[in-house]
């Protein structure tokens, strides 16, 4: 009984973390659907819309702000931080690349990761910064089930409501915008796109704005979670093997991938952790991603690619 | 000038008449090369075994091949040529009879030429891109037995022809590429003859013997070659030339210009044409140089650019091609890069010449002209191929002033000559003392040379020919009864300098209506010194005026028109733009100029010209091997036009057969415009003339 | 302009396909070797200028020397098979624990089959080249999904070995026989007999490992296989057809580049560090050793000296400059500035010229050649 | 050197079929193709030549239906397995190594043939050099043979499609294989190009006595240049004969003479 409870406990702590993967894994799906690029620079994405936002509400709360009003002109702060990144990387990254193969694309895109790190940094500073949006505590719950309880943290409950909402929301995008709509077309073929009369660097000017949202909405939770420092971007890339699990191109398996990895390591690094000298979380996921290229290479839910000549 | 371009070469002052016997032996640069006169190497098979003994690992043959110089000793070849030549004699090539040899600079060709040669038999050139009918004539002319051909091309052409050879027994060939399948008793692989004369040398004791005694029994006075001229007029004329007469000629020429086995040559020139014959070969076997062939004749620039030549030869239209293809390059070049390079031409064209000849000039021209070396002349020899080259020779034409000058002024030791095939090349050449552009130099020594009244050039030179073969009748023609030669060119020694002045054929020198003198190929050199025009046709014997057919350059002026914008679809809608003429009006406008200054040919200004529709062309008759206009030819063809010219009218319509590359026919119809032009009184000229 | 070459042809083919066919880089080449094994060694020993410290010898020579071989290693890889590689870090960390592994003795006690494999310490240039091989082997296995997977899947599949062997390294304590702090120590450097000390020697040591790697690596990728890893690179489709098995072309290009890496990893370690912990073997390493790639030229051995020297050079110009015009950076920022430079540098030169700085230098020499001419 | 035309088949497709989803390629193909003989595919566009050629070297597995190949019966191969075997193949739209010289595009056909491992390369040294020239003869022999020694060192993508054609074809020659597939060799040419390339291709028939199977949609160039030719359209053969039979019958004229010029 007992072995059971701190099973369940690990695995939904395992899936809450997963989550967060998950919402990093989106931003990843989005560029890569519309724009064949792999993108490198969604960590540092990460970083530096939390860094942004925390040190614009230090700045406003230490200036008295009320602290609702700092979040909303944080938030603001951070997301127009992000468009204004967007339009740099297709203006001047992205745009003139347009039509090289994937290789160089992600190449470029390790390029924008070194400039975004070295620049937030270099304006926000490189400190460890707590971030406090979200109640950290936890709640303890089928205590009578379990001698006890199983221990959640609200954070994680917060993350996966968000996370839920975001894709929601992104799917409205998709289905109902003429702009979502366009992103479609244009993910299945760059020329339709333009045939329907899309101006392609503006979709991908959206594209990267709505994966640096999504970032900034990562790095609300990963930031309350750990505070907002360089190391987030390792966690980041950690969305790499969630995207190989789940398949590049699918969101759902973005969702899912980032789900098994998170619950995954956790319970390897608990159950398997001990006998070979833990910290198996480092390593769990891309090793994991491994073993399904090696099995499944379009992964679980990406769809299959045929080779012509 | 001759109907071949010819060269002229310098003997040391002290030369002796070339008749007298047992000369003193002369060593140059350490070798032993007195063969002259019943010497000891009286022939080319006995210079060759010279060579296998002193020069025996020196290279004496490379070829562009398989992506390498593929290269031959003097020992390697002589053996090849002594296997060759026991292949031929089993084919049955017999002392006396004549082998031709049709193609490309290729070192089996030459071999060919030395093969026979031992076998006392006569090597017979052919002009490789002769049409079929030329190469019959000659072949059935020179009753050659055998052809050495380079190619399946070549091959087929032969035998296209071969029902009008009785004597034609076998063709043997060089690439054996695409006649893989053809009948093999008629037709065998030069390495195949090589294989079996070896196979049978070393089976054989007298047939090796055999060998020997051709090579032993050789003399001065053997038949060396027989160089069939493509004349201006009528059938082209074997022209026999002596084993004696060569070596002579050219051990002296090897002498002066101090040509030795370090010395590397560029084989392009046509094998057929008595210039690379005499540079080439005869030359390569007495300084035993290595001559070096190229890939094709599309790689000639690059392979000369590898090579590297030392002693380079072009007609005047190959360095002017050479200089407009350069300056064409130079017109895309960054602006900075332009400028250097046009200030440092300015500084060569002041400084070059003295620099050069070793006269007195500024120390600041010293400088700058060292600089521009460094900067310009030096890279630009080196991208040309050049930068090796001590002796550099031109002729066949005048060569226009300005392009001359270029090549003298940025370092090139580049001279002209005056001679023809009858003389195995040289007449007078320049001194290196005294060179101009417009002068072909004093008689060289042992060459005595005559002006008759009715001004025609005569001479007697050493390596002078002994007759056209099988044909006494025209031989007795050029010769006079006192052995001089008539060269049938006018011309008139300068008052100033000494040096002969050729002004044109003799017979073509004709009279205006008025009784000026007219002299149709100095007017149409005059005009091909413009870069613009490519080839021009002058009219005016016994007319009122004088009247010119011209062909622009097409490389020249398509550039100028991609520059100005100017849209065309073809050569012929070129031609005949009204901006194209325009600008050739100037450039006659400034021939009549320059003529104004001559007393002699003032009254003969050009009047009116055509720019004509089509290029003129070797294949339709219209220019000779050599390139040269066929004035009758062209008048006949050209009729309408020619009327025309002298009706006043200023349109004329034309229909003119042509003959594409691969040998089909078709015919070009135009109507050309027709322009006058003013002429200059003996007023002073403004601009340069040319 | 300096270049003479009319008269230069080749007769042979092995001339023809030399390494430098023209005379003038051929002298340049001895010169920069001369200066490279005498002068340098000489000015160093009596300290002339500018080698008066040995900051010149140990800061940027060392350095430069080891990480360009490091270099030529990933451009096997990633320039000439096309197989992009964010895992040289962990490569060059297994050259080098396995060479020190070797260097101390390795014993792996097998308790459960009751007895345990023991090889005694090997010599110090025997472990290295064997730490490569080690490399090389874990580079195959880590190869072998790109039978299957292209490019972009690839990289996870380097990351997964990067991340896994940092890993291996920081919590399997047999690697580090034991060491309490994590960090171990190189070996004596001895040399059947001659002891590796100064700064000089470890030079001259590394310049030798550098100069015969590089040419046999030059050899290879002039060779036949080199042509088939870059067919694959080029157009696989068209490479298998005409017989090049994917399989074969593709491993090789990893045990190849990976036995380089590791080389480099172990020479790193024990003659440049001396001691070290898995940070030296990071992803950033990785990282690193890409951009000196992409930035140097992709497919170019001379490219993986430039861009070595280019990404060791910035640091410590950043630093220089500014101190000498008299407002210092913060090491801080300058780290920073190292990042967005490198960063634009990569994305100027995807953009602008794909080959990097060695194609630059090659056009450059066209231009010498053909002077005055544009073409 | 032209090899006999004996009646000995090389190449026996029987029976293949072939479908991308819901796209039938190719049905129940079946056609032969003889020792030394030029033997033509031709059809309009989209009657599935390519994908004929695809199956024939392994690239594409046929969904039905067997392939003969020197008397060895598969049904499925690796596209190097098929090089192995002795067949090569040009594309239709040109697929050189882009990175590298003509001469290492054609240096790169040799690959089957080179001898020397890893070690010995890596040394460059005896044996390994020794074959290494002799590799690069050979590739020169081919380089002489289609005429392309001037371009030799230049990477072929600055070159012009014609000649890219040709170092492709150099390429495939390399190999020395028995059995040569030319996929459009004469596409996006002018007139001049054409001729070149039939000439080369018939030389190529003559000199080496290669086997050569070549699809074409333009039907006048390979009439006078092949002894036998099948006809396909829409994935059916509707053909095959000699030039002059293919030439007379009406399916043909209606099926695709009518469609195209």
């Amino acid at each position: 009984m007992i072995a059971t409870g701190q099973f369940l406990e690990i695995l939904i702590g395992g899936l809450m973390s997963g989550v967060l993967y998950s919402l990093v894994a989106l931003g990843f799906v989005l560029i890569f659907k519309a724009s064949g690029v792999f993108n490198y620079a969604q960590g540092a994405m990460v970083l530096l819309a939390g860094l942004a936002l925390v040190r614009t509400l230090d700045l406003l709360v230490v200036n008295g702000f009320p602290l609702w009003a700092a979040i909303v002109l944080g938030l603001g702060f951070a997301a127009a931080i992000m468009a204004a990144t967007a339009w740099l990387i297709e203006r001047f990254v992205i745009g003139p690349l347009v039509n090289q193969d994937g290789l160089t694309l992600f190449m470029s895109t390790i390029g924008v990761t070194f400039i975004i790190e070295g620049a937030a940094e270099m304006i926000f500073g490189s400190d460890v910064y707590p971030l406090r949006l979200f109640p950290t505590d936890a709640w303890f719950v089928f205590e009578e089930l379990f001698p006890g309880g199983i221990l959640i943290n609200k954070l994680d409950v917060l993350g996966a409501l968000i996370a839920g909402i975001l894709v929601a929301g992104l799917a409205i995008f998709f289905q109902r915008t003429r702009t979502g709509r366009a992103l479609r077309a244009v993910a299945d073929d760059h020329l339709a796109a333009h045939s329907v009369g899309i101006p392609i660097n503006w979709i991908w000017f959206v594209v990267w704005l709505v994966a640096g949202l999504v970032a900034l909405v990562a790095a609300t939770v990963w930031g309350t979670k750990l505070g907002v420092q360089f190391s987030i971007t390792f966690l980041a890339l950690k969305a790499l093997p969630v995207l190989i699990i789940g398949g590049l191109t699918s969101i759902p398996g973005a969702i899912a991938g980032g789900l098994i990895v998170g619950a995954g390591e956790k319970i390897a690094e608990v159950y398997l952790g001990p006998s070979i000298g833990g910290g198996i979380e480092y390593w769990f996921a891309y090793v994991l991603a491994l073993a399904v290229l090696l099995v499944r290479p379009q992964g679980l839910f990406g769809e299959r690619i045929i080779e012509r000549i | 000038m001759l109907d071949h371009a010819a060269l002229a070469w310098l003997l040391p002052k002290t030369g002796r008449h070339h008749h007298k016997q047992g000369r003193t032996n002369a060593p140059v640069f350490g070798i032993e090369t007195d063969m002259a006169g019943g010497g000891s190497f009286d022939t080319f098979p006995k210079l060759l075994l010279r060579n296998a003994a002193q020069f025996s690992t020196r290279p004496a043959f490379r070829l562009k091949e398989l992506g390498i110089w593929q290269s031959w000793t003097w020992a390697q070849v002589a053996e090849i040529v002594r296997a060759y030549a026991a292949g031929l004699h089993r084919l049955g090539l017999q002392p006396g009879d004549t082998i031709a040899v049709v193609g490309s600079n290729r070192p089996k060709l030459y071999w060919t030429m030395m093969a026979a040669q031992t076998l006392r038999a006569i090597p017979v050139p052919v002009y490789s891109d002769a049409v079929a009918d030329e190469l019959a004539f000659v072949l059935a002319h020179a009753e050659a037995k055998l052809v050495a051909a380079q190619d399946q091309e070549q091959v087929d052409k032969v035998l296209s022809v071969s029902d009008r050879l009785p004597q034609l027994d076998k063709i043997v060939y060089d690439e054996t590429r695409g006649l893989d399948s053809y009948d093999h008793c008629r037709s065998i692989a030069i390495g195949k003859v090589i294989e079996d004369g070896r196979a049978a040398l070393a089976g054989d004791a007298a047939l090796s013997e055999r060998i020997d005694e051709f090579v032993r029994a050789g003399n001065g006075s053997d038949i060396a070659v027989i160089l069939y001229t493509s004349g201006t007029t009528g059938a082209s004329k074997g022209v026999m030339l002596s084993t004696r007469g060569c070596i002579d000629a050219a051990t002296d020429t090897t002498r002066f210009d101090g040509l030795t086995y370090d010395d590397v040559v560029l084989a392009y020139l046509p094998l057929a044409w008595v210039g690379d014959h005499y540079l080439n070969y005869v030359q390569g076997i007495i300084a035993g140089f290595c001559t070096a062939c190229p890939e094709s004749s599309d790689t000639i620039e690059q392979d000369r650019h590898e090579i590297g030549p030392t002693f380079y030869f072009a007609p005047p239209r190959g360095f002017e091609a050479m200089l407009t293809r350069l300056m064409i390059r130079m017109e895309d070049a960054a602006p900075i890069k332009r400028r250097t390079f046009k200030y440092f031409l300015e500084v060569a064209r002041r400084y070059g010449e003295q620099v050069s000849s070793g006269k007195s000039v500024p120390l600041s021209g010293r400088l700058l002209y060292a600089l521009g070396r460094f900067l310009v002349y030096e890279p630009l020899k080196n991208v040309l191929g050049l930068s090796r080259v001590r002796v550099a020779y031109t002729a066949g034409e005048a060569i226009g002033p300005d392009l001359f000058a270029f090549y003298r002024s940025i370092g090139l030791n580049l001279k002209q000559l005056y001679g023809q095939t009858e003389a195995f090349l040289y007449v007078t050449c320049q001194p290196d003392s005294q060179i101009y552009s417009d002068t072909v130099g004093p008689a060289a020594p042992n060459v005595d040379i005559r002006i008759t009244e009715s001004s025609e050039v005569q001479f007697h030179s050493p390596g002078m020919f002994i007759g056209y073969f099988k044909d006494q009748a025209k031989t007795a023609e050029v010769m006079t009864p006192d052995g001089y030669v008539k060269t049938g060119d006018a011309g008139f020694l300068d008052e100033k300098t000494g040096h002969l002045k050729i002004i044109d054929r003799a017979k073509d020198v004709g009279k205006l209506a008025d009784g000026t003198m007219f002299a149709p190929k100095y007017l149409e050199n005059k005009l091909k010194f413009f870069p613009n025009i490519r080839e021009a046709v002058t009219f005016g014997d016994s007319k009122e005026f004088v009247c010119a057919m011209l062909n622009i350059d097409p490389i020249a002026v398509a550039n100028w028109a991609e520059r100005n914008n100017v849209a065309y679809g073809s050569y012929q809608e070129l031609a005949g733009h009204p901006l194209v003429y325009e600008m050739v009006a100037k450039d006659v406008a400034a021939v009549n100029r320059s003529l104004a200054q001559e007393k002699m040919l003032a009254g003969a200004q050009i009047r009116r010209f055509v720019i004509l529709h089509k290029e003129l062309d070797a294949d339709d008759g219209e220019l000779t091997r050599t390139q040269k206009v066929r004035r009758r030819f062209i008048a006949e063809r050209y009729a309408p036009l020619l009327t025309a010219l002298y009706d006043g009218s200023y349109e004329a319509d034309i229909s003119t057969e042509v003959t594409f590359e691969d040998g089909r026919k078709g015919t070009i119809a135009a109507r050309v415009k027709i322009r006058d032009m003013q002429v200059t009184n003996g007023a002073k000229p403004r601009g340069k003339a040319a | 302009m300096l270049y003479r070459e009319a008269g230069q042809f080749k007769t042979t083919y092995v001339e023809d396909m030399a390494i430098f066919p023209i005379r003038q880089d051929r002298i340049a080449l001895a010169v920069l070797l001369g200066i490279a094994f005498i002068g340098v060694p000489m000015f160093a020993t009596f300290h002339i200028w500018p080698f008066g410290s040995d900051y010149l010898l140990w800061a940027i020579l060392l350095p430069f020397l080891i990480l360009a071989l490091a270099a030529i290693g990933t451009n096997i890889l990633v320039g000439y098979c096309g197989q992009i590689s964010l895992g040289s870090g962990a490569f060059m960390a297994i050259g080098a624990y396995s060479a020190y592994k070797l260097a101390t003795g390795v014993h792996i006690p097998l308790g459960f089959l009751g007895f345990a494999i023991s090889i005694p310490p090997l010599p110090v240039l025997a472990s290295i080249l064997l730490g490569g091989l080690m490399a090389a082997g874990a580079g195959i296995l880590f190869g072998i999904p790109s039978l299957r997977i292209k490019g972009l899947y690839l990289a996870v599949a380097t990351l997964a070995a990067q991340f896994f062997f940092d890993w291996v390294f920081l919590r399997i304590p047999w690697f580090t026989n034991y060491a309490p702090s994590g960090s171990v120590n190189a070996p004596a450097l001895d040399f059947f007999g001659l002891v590796v000390r100064t700064p000089v020697e470890r030079y001259l040591l590394c310049l030798l490992f550098v100069v015969v790697l590089t040419v046999l690596t030059k050899n290879l990728v002039r060779s036949n296989l080199g042509r088939q890893w870059m067919a694959i690179r080029d157009m696989d489709i068209a490479a298998e057809l005409i017989g090049i098995r994917p399989l074969y072309a593709k491993l090789t290009a990893f045990a190849v580049s990976s036995f380089i890496v590791g080389v480099a990893g172990a020479l790193w370690a024990f003659v440049y560090l001396g001691s070290w912990e898995p940070l030296a073997f990071s992803i950033d390493r990785s990282l690193e050793l890409l951009f000196m790639v992409i930035i140097g030229g992709l497919g170019s051995i001379m490219g993986s000296f430039v861009g070595a020297a280019f990404i060791l050079i910035v640091p410590i110009m950043l630093n220089l400059v500014p101190t000498e015009l008299g407002v210092p950076l913060s090491t801080q920022t300058i780290t920073h500035l190292e990042f967005i430079i490198f960063g634009s540098l990569i994305c100027y030169l995807l953009i602008k010229e794909p080959r990097g700085f060695a194609r630059l230098i090659s056009i450059g020499k066209e231009k010498l050649r053909l002077w005055p001419f544009p073409y | 050197m032209r090899a006999p035309d004996t009646n000995e088949i090389l190449l026996h497709v029987e029976g293949v079929a072939l479908a991308f989803g819901g796209v039938r390629a190719l049905r129940d193909v079946s056609f032969n193709v003889r020792k030394g003989e030029i033997r033509a595919i031709i059809g309009p566009n989209g009657a599935g030549k390519t994908s004929m050629l695809n199956v024939v070297n392994g690239f594409y597995h046929p969904d039905s239906g067997t392939i003969t190949f020197k008397g060895r019966t598969r049904t499925r191969m690796q596209p190097f397995e098929a090089a192995r075997g002795g067949i090569a193949r040009t594309f239709q739209n040109v697929a050189l190594f882009k990175g590298m010289s003509a001469l290492d595009n054609i240096m790169a056909g040799r690959t089957l043939k080179v001898r020397r491992g890893l070690l010995w390369q890596m040394l460059r040294y005896g044996p390994a050099l020794a074959e290494e020239l002799e590799h690069r003869r050979r590739v020169e022999e081919i380089i002489d043979f289609l005429e392309i020694e001037a371009i030799r060192k230049v990477p072929v993508g600055r070159l012009p499609y014609g000649l890219q054609k040709r170092v492709e074809l150099g390429r495939a020659l390399a190999m020395e294989p028995d059995l040569l597939l030319l996929d459009e060799p004469m596409a996006g040419m002018n007139l001049e190009e054409k001729e070149d390339m039939s000439r080369f291709i018939v030389d190529v028939n003559n000199h080496y006595g290669t086997t050569i199977a070549l699809i074409e949609h333009d039907m006048a160039v390979v009439m006078d240049l092949s002894d036998r030719v099948a006809v396909l359209d829409h994935g059916v053969k509707i053909a095959d004969g000699t030039p002059d039979e293919v030439k007379k019958s009406q399916a043909v004229i209606d099926a695709y003479l009518g469609v195209s010029h």
